[in-house]
């Protein structure tokens, strides 16, 4: 999990502008990469994610649609097989509902389908995530109904530096990227951000704190709930380590296994409901490939098996510092 | 089946109206509502404006999460919903129609209690012929389509309004809701309130098409485009449609065309993507101001009662405001109710443990 | 897990045939149920799963539907609003994806954002499963993407009278159903049917084969894969149960790890993408719940991670006898 | 914006073109298609039809899975194909227009392949521009319409041509594409096979409108509906489209009004929703033996020359057929292939396992 050679002086960044440092820098590399999806061109985005780009690269690589998002994913497929290089905005992972029948059985299945004639370098960008009281919806973290519909890969970086160097690996990656942006990290992260030429391939977790006694896994904005929750279990005598997945497919298993056998114990946080989450993939890998390593089996913090609720009630939805630090507390304690 | 004649051109099913009230509140030809129906109108364009506006204030102090103000659209929502008669029809909302749920029954209280999370008092109550708002656009669209066809099984005499956006038009909830509605032959009015905009997406990058009435002929119903801003002629075309609904004439589609004064909701700046010269042009046709010319010029209020008006509404919003600001917040556990008519024994487990962690 | 009072005498059945005779039974008993879908009228379904039924109850109680997924849920929805119980058929559970956006974040909340006032006693029936060679996405056996969309209920049986009762039972459910059918076992599949009048509620796994050694746990067609091999594990001198989960949604935790603490060993089995299908949730459950009780970790069995194959290479895809008793042996022999 | 005029009916964008080649073989007018154009386009018809008669024999005999037959809609789908250039334009196909992808430039033997489970070999050669066929109904249209638009992008004169039926025409996905299409103003062409029924469902449980052509209105496009048994209608109304796609003048739909003479494929029994008599009338106009007429009143063949024809096309696929029943079956770890451009490396690890186990 060593990190490759930078090849220019680190900036500081939130992730929102790590993430339009990308998409600047990809668009100015390569003349195939279209920005486009809805609200994304003049407005620059709901977020502002996209701003600026229309008016440097102009309205025939950035340019808003329709309000549709299958067919932002749809054109996407045939856009790609055109020779360009997509990245549709989804202006909130809950609304690829909406697109889902062209996700996982078309882009992802495309290369496949025509067996290698048409790969799919298309790269989904959407953001999701709680703690920002948005309307229904708005928060759904559905990454892991993505995990069923193999052919496409799921980024979720919880960084700047991240955000920044694996959105362009996922531009110029010839195979269908889901990239989620933690909407709730967009400008209250910081940090600095690398330039890297030559990337890592995708599917490295990252230790991003150290610690002895127990792992906490997660990815996306739940890091941060789980550095937090670390720091806590410090002042409590528990040494936490923090396993920041960054992909979930491609799936690290031996980082997994690694960063979980130093310490013995895992809790994995995330936010979707706990029930069919990807922390149960997590868990079951983890005893499919490290039981005897195991010291109590691997629990699992998530949202609760309900709807989403409204932004009043979302802490008692989503998982928290406190429920991270008694998770690990059980973990270690039994 | 080849031998069929190839139709000489389909029939065009969009009807065109001409202005029933102009810019200046001069009706054209009878007004097709009655005094009382004006007067209702009038006050629920005015309530529209006071809610926006009372809304909005919240927003700002952190009191209402995110409001999309009406302004701009009074006329159209106004006019349509009146169309309907609440104890008898279905109203079905988009996000943007707050008096027509609130003429079709939805309490003012808790009309507040959803926009200030206290959610216990936000439901529709019972016998209420109301949905919910819906927040993934066109969605609502297939219910309606869906509860129109009930009423038809069940040999109800009712019609079902859904209101939907220019931007919801491109949808495929949309197309696919419309096409069952027409084969279906369901009483169903389809409005639709082009406001010219889908947060920063202008209607000519929406669709190429010239109209969205237009889409009528393509589900076999008829459709029609009024000007949004008349409420005559809103009115006129909705209970034209309700009526054909009532006696089984099936689903029709209305196309209001109007215009978004307000930005899309409180957390846009419309200034980042449109020119405020367009925004003065609709302004200075407001639809309210046209029905208010109306009411006075026909006498139906004196300047001092619309006056008076304008002060009891208000004041009105303000005091359901303020009683809705003392109920209870809800408890943590309210995530866990209704979501099953039995929670599942994992869920109830999670039930529990969420309300010791709450009460620590 | 005690099976409830009989109030008809068995007949033997097929899976068809079972449901065909709920359909007839719930349509004949509550007037407001109505049957419809794609092709399910005149023709009976591509199956003929409904053949009769429209004959019977006439054309307003069952009715083909235009060419469109989306709006059969979504207008399910309105019906039920409408006082309707509404049964759609998906033809196949691979075109849920195109009512995805209808399914978990409409029909499964409606009863929680209406809060309560409507309630959604719809079903919606649909085949699924590999092993006849059908056309693309016609297999995909998609179950585990509607758990992160909690207010659905998911029930997947395996036997007739599971079938007969079962499906019944969701129709009068008060709440949403998604009911996958094992389109492999619809004519090969026969057995006794006892009507129960006053069923078990949903939420209770089956033990379909008692053993001593290894629990192997599936549903759907999956179990009865797993009866054939643990009759091949039987002759190498392993004695294996064999769970039939039945739901998955409501979950029996309580029964999964009464069934796994008797053997200490389980093989969890499913036709799904190995990654993120619901195996995961009954692997991480069990080690949570009954991680001590555990001789060996929960294995996987699952479909491979690739998109569903054509026909021809179907085996190489699916989780086979063979790979089930391999499985098993590890479990036990380590 | 409130102040446009509202318009007086929406124009109609739907034309309707005369009958060009009737059932008894007579053209009226001029042949839009040249001697050479016809022979070739009677070749295809004939090799569909004999197409079909192989894979329904090879289904039987269990050497194909599962066929969808092209019996009927002949004139449909080659008349329009032959609007195009493969080495310019692109084929987008749903899944039954075997003559459309051959004449593209599938090869017989990659087509043959496909069918028969010689999956090494049924790839689309590099160069060929075509779509693999589409299982899900109308989710091919969205990727015409991105095709479409980056042909525009790249200032490539070149037109895509996609197919759909009627079934497909009630989809989310067919709305939001055409939509897109229009208002991106891409040199689309989509052809809407309307063969009646969609597996058993009649056109009027479909839709009930009367042409599907009449939906290009409300996407701002021009739509046409032609007789689709009728070559020369079919070849005319989808050359003026690529024309005008490549002439940078944007999206046409077209409807081809056809009937389905076979079953929908090969395990369906049309005998349980459909009456004979309907059949029947169907087949006393095969749009073959239309062509087939012309062919010989103009004396482009003789009827020797015909029949022998007819035995040589025979005689080919046969030839073919054999020769692909010779190709070597697919291993097992052929469904690891092209799931991504590297597997990751759990499921390189299933490859492993699957490799493993095939050979026990
Ligand atoms: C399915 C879906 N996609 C995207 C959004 C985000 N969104 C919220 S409102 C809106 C624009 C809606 O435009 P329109 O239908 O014209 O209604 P209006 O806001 O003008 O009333 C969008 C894109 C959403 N809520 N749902
Ligand atoms: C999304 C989806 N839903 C359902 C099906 C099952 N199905 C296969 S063909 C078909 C009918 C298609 O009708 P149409 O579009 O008219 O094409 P045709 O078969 O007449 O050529 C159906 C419903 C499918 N393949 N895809
Ligand atoms: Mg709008
Ligand atoms: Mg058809």
């Amino acid at each position: 999990m060593q990190e490759p050679q930078t090849v220019a002086a680190a900036e500081d960044m939130s992730i929102l502008e790590a993430i339009r440092a990308a998409l600047f820098a990809e668009m100015a590399r390569d003349e195939r990469v279209l920005v486009f999806g809805m609200d994304v061109g003049t407005l620059g985005g709901v977020f502002r994610v996209t701003q600026g780009l229309q008016q440097h690269f102009g309205g025939d690589r950035v340019f808003d649609t329709p309000l549709a998002e299958g067919a932002i994913v749809g054109a996407s497929v045939g856009l790609a097989i055109g020779g360009m290089i997509p990245v549709p905005e989804i202006q909130f992972l809950g609304f690829t509902y909406q697109a889902f029948h062209q996700i996982g059985p078309q882009l992802a299945r495309f290369r496949s389908r025509s067996r290698g004639r048409y790969p799919m370098p298309v790269t989904i960008r959407a953001p999701d995530g709680g703690g920002v009281r948005t309307p229904e919806f708005h928060a759904d973290a559905v990454e892991s109904q993505f995990t069923q519909t193999p052919g496409i890969k799921i980024v979720c970086p919880a960084f700047p530096d991240d955000a920044r160097n694996m959105l362009s690996m996922a531009i110029r990656d010839p195979d269908p990227v889901l990239f989620v942006e933690p909407q709730r990290l967009y400008r209250t992260v910081r940090g600095p951000v690398t330039v890297r030429d030559d990337p890592l391939p995708f599917g490295r977790a990252r230790i991003v704190r150290q610690g002895s006694d127990v792992t906490l896994i997660a990815w996306s904005a739940a890091v941060h709930l789980c550095l937090t929750a670390a720091s806590e279990l410090q002042s409590a005598g528990i040494s936490a380590s923090v396993l920041d997945l960054r992909t979930l497919v491609p799936l690290d298993v031996a980082g997994l296994v690694q960063a979980v056998t130093s310490t013995g114990r895992a809790v994995v946080v995330h936010e979707a409901p706990l029930t069919g989450g990807f922390g149960a993939e997590i868990s079951a890998t983890l005893h499919e490939e490290a039981f005897l390593s195991l010291d109590s089996p691997v629990i699992r913090v998530g949202g609760r098996d309900v709807p989403y609720p409204p932004g009043a009630l979302e802490d008692a939805f989503l998982p928290t510092v406190p429920r991270i630090v008694s998770a690990a507390r059980k973990a270690v304690e039994g | 089946m080849t031998q069929q004649p190839i139709e000489a051109g389909a029939v065009d099913s969009t009807v065109t109206r001409d202005a029933r009230l102009g810019a200046d509140g001069v009706a054209s030809g009878d007004a097709p509502m009655s005094r009382e129906q004006v007067l209702e109108a009038y006050r629920l364009m005015l309530q529209s404006q006071a809610i926006d506006d009372l809304a909005i204030k919240l927003q700002r102090l952190k009191r209402v999460g995110l409001y999309a103000p009406v302004q701009g659209q009074e006329a159209a929502v106004v006019g349509s919903a009146l169309a309907l008669d609440p104890r008898r029809d279905w109203l079905v909302p988009a996000s943007r129609e707050q008096p027509a749920m609130i003429r079709h029954g939805l309490p003012l209280v808790n009309f507040f209690a959803g926009y200030m999370g206290r959610l216990d008092s936000a439901g529709i109550p019972e016998g209420v012929k109301l949905l919910p708002r819906q927040q993934a656009i066109a969605a609502q669209l297939p219910h309606a389509a869906g509860l129109a066809w009930a009423m038809k099984l069940r040999k109800e005499r009712a019609a079902v309004m859904v209101y939907c956006g220019d931007g919801a038009s491109s949808e495929g909830d949309f197309h696919e809701s419309l096409n069952l509605a027409g084969v279906m032959h369901v009483p169903l009015v389809v409005v639709v309130i082009n406001n010219q905009y889908a947060i920063s997406t202008p209607f000519h990058k929406q669709t190429a098409a010239q109209s969205l009435a237009s889409r009528a002929i393509g589900y076999g119903m008829p459709g029609i485009a009024v000007d949004g801003n008349d409420l005559f002629a809103v009115y006129a075309a909705s209970d034209d449609a309700v009526r054909r609904a009532l006696d089984g004439g099936g689903p029709t589609l209305i196309e209001c065309r109007t215009y978004r004064v307000g930005f899309h909701n409180t957390s846009d700046n419309p200034n980042d993507y449109r020119e405020q010269e367009e925004v003065s042009a609709a302004l200075a046709d407001d639809p309210t101001t046209r029905v208010e010319r109306y009411v006075l010029a026909q006498g139906l209020l004196s300047p001092g009662a619309m006056a008076q008006l304008k002060v009891e509404i208000r004041a009105e919003l303000d005091a359901v405001q303020r009683s809705v600001a003392d109920l209870p917040r809800p408890e943590a556990d309210f995530i866990f109710q209704n979501v099953y008519d039995v929670l599942p024994a994992r869920t109830e487990q999670q039930r529990a443990e969420t309300v010791k962690e709450d009460r620590r």
